[in-house]
């Protein structure tokens, strides 16, 4: 599974280039507990970022709150995000993003970017992943943002 | 907040979770507060409006915005001489600024009017009376709509 | 002493129901009346303002009324429902011995109309079906659940636990990861009860109307992004028999409302 | 359509008593559209009077912000035995009526 970052940025390249099937994912190499590098290559843009993780679609909000004094509805399923920029590195997030069952097989927390081994996965979001490369990155550089 | 807003009652149920297929198309329903003051001076004309008298008893923070219980009472002594008209109830942001209107007379007994109604979104209900001397009275009250975490798809 | 501590575990072994990993004790068992607040309990409570007592309404005059070329009403044989069909819906899913398995209330309601009136099935969530529907649970309101104890159904209720237990959908989710181990908490602003069904068809204010528990599990199922089952489908059935199981000794609050 | 009215059966005269109604209808507001885009026709109930032995006590304009399955709580004193008619009406030609009666000692 672990691939040479030079055999990732190719293949990126390559997925860009051809514009690959929108249900293939980018592959990505797990360091340790982490995701070293960026799923889109590039870094995201937090303020999107903020902006995903209000908007109940992206479900973030449903079971975590956050220093998000505008948003009156947050879940209390999930810890607080607040500070969550000093718990984690950006490496470290995009891999609890990407797959937080690889850190606990019971988890309530989805695994974002992941479109295999799910059941019964409703018709209109059959071999697509709750949330894109690009939407992962900005989500990871709005968390990385949130230090106390 | 457009992606925080709940459409004006989704048919059947509406988005996902996800709000993965729009069933209904989203459009800007929002009334204006333009359209709440023109709503309020068709019914007011120009004659000032004060605040007191009327009491409005809806939860601040209401559990489904499809059906939000609603009642309004008005102090007064309802005789031939002193009593409630009319009681006229207002939104700020549902597509259309009305909510009701309730005719009384001396022999209601009490100006006390209750109903259900839909708010689409956190927003201001505004509640005015209209005596007997053809003064005008209101209430205003916020109240916070929680949305549904899951709705349905449309099957 | 360890010999009589021993022999009152196996007593309580063999008389207490056997309690699966993760279900609910029964004395911490809550409808999810109790998770509402008071202006949604106080529209429930009064039988003059719970809009779902139009449907009991309506399903009284359909008790009554003759329909089917055998021209036959359910009062023809069931006689008084008040009398008649009270406790009933507190029992369902029940084991159809013909069909060999469990049947639910709505479906009952149609293998009256096919069998003893020779009337058309009514379609499921249609008007006149959850009216029926309605006023036939509406007569156990205040029993308490007994359903799934008949030895037949065990499979059937193992096959409905399977499924609450099952993860699906795009979000990975089940319903016992929510209802079993996060009841109380809330799910952005809604709070996330035990699903305990004690009052369908109830009147769900999202809805407007009255809906069966069927509507209500495929949309948890749309929630996590999963295929919902049809309805009438043999998983429906038994999530529902196992919902209800699970609910055992709970009050019947037909037609309830919820938010 | 059925209606859920609530009445007192007996009062005394010069009493406040509540009226209570509930009827059966969708409010369709006349703001949703289907999915592939189509206005769904506003379809709600835009009146409801009240008469007791005639005369009318009480009556309201309804909008679309009223919620499904209208609910209508009122006050009026009781000064006769006798009877209370109520009459909904709204879009393409909806009329609906229903009646209670009362003993005033």
């Amino acid at each position: 599974m672990v691939r040479s970052p030079v055999h990732i940025a190719a293949l990126i390249a390559a997925s860009l280039a051809c514009s690959a099937h929108a249900d293939e994912l980018v592959p990505y190499t797990i360091v340790g507990d982490s995701i070293p590098q960026s799923l889109t290559g590039a870094p995201g843009d937090a303020a999107r970022g903020r902006a995903l993780v209000l908007a109940r679609t992206t479900t973030c909000i449903l079971c975590h709150s956050g220093p998000f004094p505008e948003t009156r509805f947050q879940g209390d399923l999930a810890p607080d995000l607040t500070g969550a920029g000093n718990r984690w590195s950006a490496s470290q997030l995009r891999l609890r993003l990407v797959d937080a069952s690889r850190f606990n097989a019971e988890t309530i927390m989805p695994s974002y970017y992941r479109n295999d081994g799910l059941v019964r996965v409703g018709r209109n979001f059959a071999g697509k992943p709750i949330l894109s490369a690009a939407e992962i990155e900005d989500i990871v550089a709005f968390l990385a943002t949130l230090r106390d | 907040m457009p992606t925080t807003r709940r459409q004006f009652l989704s048919l059947a149920g509406g988005v996902t979770v996800a709000g993965t297929i729009p069933i209904v198309t989203l459009r800007p329903l929002e009334a204006t507060p333009a359209m709440l003051t023109t709503a309020i001076r068709n019914v007011v004309g120009e004659a000032p409006i004060r605040t007191g008298r009327v009491k409005l008893d809806i939860p601040p923070l209401v559990e489904n915005g499809n059906t939000v219980p609603m009642t309004v009472s008005v102090a007064s002594p309802m005789t031939a001489a002193d009593y409630v008209k009319s009681i006229h109830v207002f939104n700020e942001k549902n597509p259309q600024p009305n909510i009701g209107n309730f005719y009384l007379n001396p022999a209601s007994g009490r100006a006390q009017v209750s109903t259900r109604i839909r708010l689409a979104d956190t927003q201001k209900v505004v509640a005015i009376a209209r005596l007997s001397d053809d003064t005008f009275w209101q209430v205003m009250a916020d109240i916070v709509v929680t949305l549904a975490a899951c709705t349905e798809e449309m099957n | 002493m360890i010999f009589w501590r021993a022999i009152a575990a196996a007593i309580l072994l063999v008389t207490a129901p056997a309690l699966l990993a993760g279900e609910i004790p029964p004395d911490a068992r809550r409808s999810g009346y109790s998770f509402m607040g008071p202006d949604t309990r106080a529209m429930q409570d009064d039988d003059t303002s719970n809009p779902g007592m139009l449907f009991v309404l309506d399903g009284e005059a359909l008790w009554s009324k003759k329909t089917g070329d055998a021209g036959k009403a359910c009062a023809d044989c069931h006689g008084d429902a008040r009398s008649g069909m009270k406790g009933v819906a507190a029992r369902y899913p029940a084991f159809d011995k013909a069909l060999a398995r469990p049947v639910t209330l709505d479906q009952r309601i149609n293998l009256c109309r096919a069998n003893h009136q020779q009337a058309t099935p009514l379609p499921y969530e249609s008007r006149d079906l959850l009216a029926l529907s309605a006023y036939v649970a509406h007569q156990s309101r205040g029993i308490s659940i007994a359903a799934g104890d008949d030895p037949q159904l065990k499979p059937f209720v193992d096959q409905g636990r399977d499924l609450f237990m099952q993860r699906e959908g795009q979000l990975n989710l089940a319903c016992t990861n929510c209802h079993d181990d996060n009841f109380d908490k809330r799910l952005a602003g809604a709070p996330i009860t035990q699903a305990q069904p004690t009052g369908y068809p109830l009147y769900r204010l999202e809805w407007q109307t009255l809906g069966s528990i069927e509507r209500r599990l495929r949309s948890c199922m749309s929630g996590v992004r999963a295929q919902a089952y049809d309805y009438g489908s043999p998983e429906l059935v038994a999530l529902e028999l196992y919902l209800m199981s699970r609910a055992r000794g709970l009050p019947m609050e037909t037609p309830a409302v919820r938010p | 359509m059925p209606a859920l009215i609530n009445v007192p059966a007996k009062a005394k005269r010069g009493d406040i008593i509540e009226i209570r109604t509930l009827t059966s209808h969708i409010m369709e507001t006349g703001f949703r559209h289907t999915a592939d885009g189509r206005l769904v026709p506003r379809d709600i109930i835009t009146s409801f009077t009240c008469r007791y032995n005639g005369t009318e006590i009480f009556r309201a304009d309804l909008f679309p912000a009223i919620a499904a399955n209208p609910y209508l709580s009122f006050f009026t004193v009781a000064k006769e035995s006798g009877k209370f008619e109520f009459e909904w009406m709204g879009d393409n030609g909806y009329c609906s009526t229903a009646s209670a009666s009362i003993t005033v000692e």
